[in-house]
């Protein structure tokens, strides 16, 4: 693609021998990384490998205990809280970085606003804010408040914002963790575009195919440790994926069960109108595992939403086992056995200021009561059993919610979901930010909870899952069903078709069946 | 201290509780040296009991008042609301002494309708800041003023006080003791253990600490919301009628003054407690000594004459600022410690 | 109608007992006033402080266009020009207790007398104690009107002998009142005479005395006149045997004297001091007023 | 809290403006109907320039509280703060006076002494607040004290006044107008265009917003937090310097009653008028006719005997309530719609 990964260069940035403890508590062991101009370095490993942490260091936002960075050559110390900036290193943080109230114009300029005679120059930032986001091909108005985006648009605005700045080295944690393939298409492409132009890229993500895709090489970080460094071309997902988990990943989707024709339908959907939503019907029946396929916006997230009582469904009837369900509140769906995990675990799903065993239990306090009183070793045991279940490493329980890795937040999030024994899930986005190793558990755990008779509904922009985990597949445009898949016709590009409205959805009968 | 530090860093449970409140009791012992050292009368058991006494009223309402701030709101109603529950506690038990004359049952009517009362207006705070969506500062900043006028108005201006008949019955609530310390403290310590209780060992405490820290992960954690929110201001509204029912026989009067400034107390006692004002993290025990810090300078200020009478207010504030900072500040240098 | 007349009443809230009984003799004098005369329009207005006040005598002129203006000035000095302000549309300035700076913005002059006030406590102080004995006093709100008080008592009390043993304000306020009270009885064992200045601390201080079990030790003089502590020394009461006269009442003289000035023919003007005597057994039963909530 | 998210979420630029500044606006609107009403003087050129001078205190302190709420902070001094430099300028303008004689520059030095004096008093409460990390409300509650009692001591427990050669040159800054505008209106209307233009086109209030919005965002985009929120509080002792320096020519005094409250009724126009107590969010214009309101409210008050004064309070309280309902309520209603 470029001669990069080739030529012997020069690094741009380099650490040498990184260590980094937290209080005693030790999270990098004397890591060698550097990066050159115009190449791709993806960091891969498992979750709370210290992938995060080494970009942090890496762009200033902590500082290692023992070991040196290079800039350019000359070793440096780099200046704290984002002010490496100034020197070009750009960092998209793996947690959503942008203040609430201020608008995408706002968040993309913050901290270095264009300037006309000491004054903000408004026009000028929101063309500029449109031209990069057109080039993003994210349609969202400059002057919205970020608190009234969804999580992938928010996502994009911190792309956007990265993008806009002058980098040299751009660092970015888990970008693709919430886009589809369409996003992060388009994302690669302004990548690839940057990296042209000598600008280095760091790259975190657990999807082994963008990697692949992207990478000309590949950093192994494994509990704190560097494994190795190789370069993409003499690597395959398998090897990878070994090199991250240490052990061999056979398949990392269970095999599907026959799907049961005459099961009862568990959850019926009928002429659903809601916010984002224009009139949705569909069933699901017991063991079945359904996939929401959908471009971002799609409204797939506003479906559940209504569904379990989030916000205000302003038509249709949805029932539950039979039975007329129309939830005013989330707390009448769980007690009906319907539970929905959010994709967005910062804001939505779980108190980053607290331990993770007020976490775990939050949704389901009432199981973990002595008569009035809260029963601790009750919710202790509960926490070991999550622990054990979702595979969840925190260093140390007092941990708060808010310092563990992102992988071991979701996993946290699952455990608290899967707290509430519901007979229906409804997942969103359930795998954002897990590794591949963590994934296949969790993947084998979906299909053993829909073989016990669970039914499940999964909604991901990973293409490969949904196609991967579901029995059906439901595609969503712009707040309706634009198609219908099952069993072989389950394949990417006839959902993507769907998607992006190439193709339409066929009878309204075989739609709504 | 090196001991400390590690058990900062991997706390064991009962531990880290105690060094929670460890910053508020080192600025209340500081306080207790000083005001020993200005004046030695400032140990003696009556002046203690004083302190403990006075605390009682600042105490009990901050207690609810830590409810109320844990959950994310404010509550600037309670020296308005204290002051109103006790006058018209007064008018109805002057009522009752009237037609059927005093008795015991007078001051239980008193009692009865001082519940109603507190428990009605935090409703109302809670009921306009969740249903009608406004912000509590400003709900209750205009109950402030309503309360207050309405006392006001009741006693014409001036003071509406309880007939000597029942005042006779009522007396001992304030001025009897029991094991040598006296009721209001009772009720005190009692409010503060149900208070502790509630806050860290039920599901209602939990809820208001996930509604500060974070109001949508709450609401998709089915919590209803708004439910627990009320819930806060109606405690709050409960804390500030059992201060009024051991208020009212200690002078036996409510008028325009009564309780003025006591919202600002409150919720100074909340935060010197360590409480957050921004919400999502509620410390009762930190509270408890808090109300004990606020009525101790105000003692020790009257036990010396070496400032100026008009420099009261600097002195306290300067100590209550100071006491903070020792405490928040003991907190850091442990922090820095530990990493 | 064309000849209604316009009297504006400016005064302080009823903050505290005193300023309350203050709001209702203004309220009853009203009442009374506007039912004998048909052309009488009173308007009182209540302010929260010295600005709020000079806004309201604003509001008087622009909004009522006021003929006659009776003040009670929160402070002397910041008031005197926006009273000025009312003279200068000509109309009739009736002022109340606190005077002003300059004297001749005002027709009438209506007051209590803080400084005989403290001057009169502290006359019977020396009767009751005498070289030795040892006095505590409660304050009221730092003020102009305190600092007159206390000035004259301790101008009055030098040379006598008595030991004035500390200060402190109580706000004029009950609680403070009691809670200032235990605090100089935790500091002091040998306390003779408690000077209150107000009834309002009075009350406080006499709950504080009777929980220490000391009544027998001191005597306390309050200030103001509340009928509860009249009653008091109309019966005899040991603890509290005097009182000193601050007539809330003052302000319906004021208002009777300006309303006179538009329906008697003479001119009103000049001043009325109702001073500020001391109420004892003897006389108590004249200044004694069971309706009024003060 | 839900709905309100997706109003915004397709705004067309104009029409949202107008529409944030309605709601408070609406309210001011109908209070202008109510009062003319009750009185149809209240529309007299006299009345209403007489609300607009009067709110001039409050709007331009309010002013300055808008960018500390909006940063997360709060500041209960500035009331005490206001007494204060009224009380040392007098002091200074008097001593000035004695030593050359009364003449410009008397008051001149007068108000470089208030500049000075504001700023410096803003420092320090900014300084405890982002150095020493004591929660805002607590710096300022005991700053409050000591400013409060500072003036009182230097007063001696009475009044300081200004003496009257100094009065003479200084008064038309209070009771002069220019082209028929009392020149208290000016600064006002100078303040408040000055406060729109640093929150809305410097990034000095986009950083404000940020802090509020999201401390952590705010400190990884390299802004210096510490530096803009000591500067809001700068900001806000540089209104209250303002306010004080056209407060002083009006009566001329300054005494432990002056300002008393005044940080309740600035905070009270900063939150009717939109922005959040939370912070992360302010609208100046808002804030403008919070002011407005507050001040039209009292003199309303005044206009008409049909309520006991002893009610004013209530009265004030339920407009206060009624006036923020009705705004969030249409912005509630228009919100549906738009949906
Ligand atoms: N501020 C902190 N304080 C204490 N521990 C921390 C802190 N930040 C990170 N850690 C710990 O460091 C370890 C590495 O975390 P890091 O976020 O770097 O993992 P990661 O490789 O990015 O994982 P993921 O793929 O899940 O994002 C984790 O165990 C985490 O709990
Ligand atoms: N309560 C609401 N009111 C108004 N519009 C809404 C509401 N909820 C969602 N929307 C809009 O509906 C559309 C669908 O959003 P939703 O988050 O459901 O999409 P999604 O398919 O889950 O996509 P993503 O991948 O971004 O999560 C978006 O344009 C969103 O702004
Ligand atoms: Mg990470
Ligand atoms: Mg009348």
């Amino acid at each position: 693609m470029n001669s990069a990964a080739g030529t012997p260069m020069q690094a741009i940035l380099s650490a040498h021998r990184i260590s980094k403890s937290f209080g005693e508590i030790p999270v990098l062991f004397s890591v060698d990384f550097d990066i050159k101009p115009g190449e791709v370095h993806a960091i891969i490993g498992e979750n709370g490998a210290g992938k995060s942490t080494l970009i942090k260091i890496l762009s200033g936002i902590e500082q290692p205990t023992s070991g040196t960075i290079s800039y350019d050559g000359q070793t440096v110390t780099l200046p704290p809280n984002g002010e490496a900036e100034a020197l070009g290193i750009v960092l998209i943080h793996q947690e959503l970085n942008l203040a609430e109230h201020l608008t995408v114009a706002d968040s993309i300029f913050l901290g270095r606003e264009l300037k006309k005679f000491g004054f903000l120059d408004l026009g000028e930032m929101r063309k500029r804010a449109v031209a990069v986001m057109e080039r993003l091909h994210v349609h969202v108005d400059p002057d919205a408040r970020i608190n009234t985006l969804s999580v992938a648009d928010k996502q994009m605005v911190e792309i956007a914002k990265a993008i806009s700045r002058d980098a040299r080295v751009l660092i970015m944690d888990e970008p693709t963790a919430v886009l589809s393939v369409g996003e992060t298409e388009t994302l690669f492409e302004q990548i690839r575009r940057l990296t042209a132009r000598g600008v280095a890229v760091i790259f975190i993500s657990h999807k082994l195919d963008e990697i692949m895709e992207l990478a000309q090489r590949v950093t192994v970080l494994r509990d704190g440790q560097l494994i190795a460094t190789v370069g993409t071309e003499a690597l395959t997902p398998d090897s990878i994926a070994q090199m991250m988990v240490g052990r061999e990943l056979s398949n990392l989707f269970p095999p599907k069960h026959e799907p049961d024709v005459d099961a009862p339908v568990v959850l019926s959907v009928r002429g659903l109108k809601a916010p984002g939503v224009k009139d949705i019907s569909f069933d699901l029946r017991k063991g079945e595992i359904l996939g929401f396929a959908g471009l971002i916006g799609s409204g797939r997230t506003a479906v559940a939403e209504a569904i379990v009582g989030l916000t205000h469904k302003s038509e249709g009837e949805v029932s539950v086992a039979g039975k007329g369900a129309n939830f005013a509140h989330v707390g009448q769906s769980v007690g009906a056995g319907l539970a929905y995990m959010t994709k967005d675990r910062k804001g939505r799903g779980l108190l980053l200021n607290v331990g993770l065993q007020p976490n775990l239990t939050l949704l389901t306090l009432k199981k973990h009561l002595k008569g009035i009183f809260l029963d601790s070793n009750s919710e202790a045991k509960a926490l070991e059993r999550a622990v054990r279940r979702f595979d969840i490493r925190a260093r140390d329980a007092s941990v708060r919610v808010g310092q563990l890795s992102g992988g071991n937040q979701q996993k946290l999030m699952l455990g608290k979901m899967m707290e509430s024994e519901p007979d229906i899930i409804i997942m969103d986005e359930p795998t954002r930010g897990i590794d591949v190793g963590t994934k296949q558990q969790i993947y084998h755990i979906i299909a053993a909870l829909a073989a016990e008779g669970k039914s499940i509904i999964v909604i991901s922009s990973e293409m490969q899952e949904v196609i991967g985990l579901s029995h059906r597949v439901l595609v969503m445009r712009e707040g309706r069903l634009a198609g219908r898949l099952e069993g072989a016709e389950i394949v990417e590009a006839e959902i993507m078709r769907y998607a992006a409205g190439i193709k339409q959805g066929g009878d309204d009968e075989r739609i709504n069946a | 201290m090196s001991v400390s530090t590690h058990e900062a860093a991997k706390p064991v449970k009962g531990l880290r509780i105690d060094f929670k409140t460890l910053g508020p009791l080192l600025a209340l012992v500081l306080l207790v040296i000083l005001g020993y050292s200005l004046n030695p009368a400032f140990l003696n058991e009556g002046n203690v009991t004083n302190i403990l006494t006075r605390s009682a009223f600042i105490g009990i309402i901050a207690v609810g008042a830590t409810f109320v701030i844990t959950a994310g709101g404010i509550d600037l109603s309670v020296g308005s609301m204290a002051a109103f529950i006790a006058g018209v506690m007064i008018i109805v038990m002057n009522w009752a002494v009237g037609s059927m004359g005093a008795s015991i049952w007078t001051v239980l009517i008193g009692v009865g309708c001082s519940l109603i009362l507190g428990v009605g207006a935090g409703f109302i705070n809670g009921f306009l800041t969740t249903k009608a969506k406004i912000e509590a500062f400003i709900v209750t900043l205009g109950t402030m003023g309503i309360y207050r006028s309405l006392v006001t108005y009741f006693a014409d201006g001036g003071t509406l006080s309880l007939a000597s008949g029942a005042r006779d019955i009522y007396r001992p609530v304030y001025y009897d003791s029991f094991l040598r310390i006296p009721i209001p403290v009772w009720v005190f310590i009692f409010v503060a253990i149900i208070g502790w209780v509630l806050m860290n060992r039920t599901a209602f405490g939990r809820y208001c600490m996930a509604i500060g820290s974070n109001e949508h992960v709450a609401r998709y954690s089915a919590i209803k919301v708004d439910r627990v929110r009320t819930a806060t201001f109606v405690l709050q509204g409960l804390c500030v009628s059992l201060a009024t029912i051991i208020y009212v026989p200690r002078l036996g009067s409510a008028s325009s003054a009564t309780g003025v400034l006591w919202e600002l107390e409150a919720i100074a006692a909340v935060i010197i407690g360590g409480t957050m004002l921004k919400g999502g993290f509620g410390r009762i025990g930190g509270t408890v000594i808090g109300a004990l810090i606020l009525t101790a300078i105000g003692n020790i200020l009257n036990l010396t004459e070496i400032i100026s009478n008009y420099l009261n207010g600097a002195v306290q504030g300067v100590i209550i600022v100071a006491a903070v900072y020792l405490q928040r500040g003991s907190l850091r240098t442990r922090r820095k410690k530990a990493e | 109608a064309q000849d209604q007349i316009k009297i504006g009443v400016s005064i302080p809230a009823a903050t505290h007992g005193f300023m309350g009984g203050l709001n209702w003799h203004a309220a009853e004098a009203e009442k009374r006033l506007e039912a004998a005369n048909p052309n009488i329009d009173i308007i009182i207005v209540t302010a929260d402080g010295p600005a709020d006040q000079a806004s309201d005598l604003e509001d008087l002129v622009s909004v009522h266009q006021i003929q006659a203006l009776v003040v009670l000035p929160f402070e002397s000095e910041p008031l005197t020009e926006p009273v000025r302000a009312v003279a200068d549309t000509g109309a009739f300035i009736t002022v109340v207790d606190r005077g002003l700076t300059d004297p001749s913005i005002q027709d009438v002059y209506v007051s209590g007398n803080n400084t005989e006030m403290g001057v009169n406590s502290a006359e019977y102080m020396k009767t009751r104690l005498g070289e030795g004995d040892n006095i505590v006093i409660l304050r009221g709100i730092p003020t102009v009107l305190d600092t007159e008080r206390f000035d004259a008592f301790m101008g009055a009390i030098e040379g006598s002998g008595i030991n004035v043993l500390d200060n402190k304000f109580a706000n004029w306020n009950r609680d403070d009142g009691f809670e200032v009270m235990q605090d100089f009885l935790a500091r002091f064992p040998d306390i003779d005479g408690v000077w209150a200045q107000d009834d309002d601390i009075t009350l406080g201080v006499v709950e504080a005395i009777k929980q220490a079990g000391r009544e027998s030790e001191m005597f306390v003089v309050g200030g103001a006149g509340m009928k509860e502590i009249v009653k008091g020394v109309m019966d005899g009461d040991a603890l509290v045997p005097v009182d000193v006269l601050y007539p809330p009442a003052q302000i319906a003289t004021a208002m009777d004297v300006t309303v006179n000035h538009f329906i008697s023919n003479g001119p009103v003007t000049g001043s009325y001091i109702l001073g500020s005597p001391l109420i004892t057994q003897e006389n108590a039963e004249q200044f004694y007023f069971p309706d009024s909530p003060f």
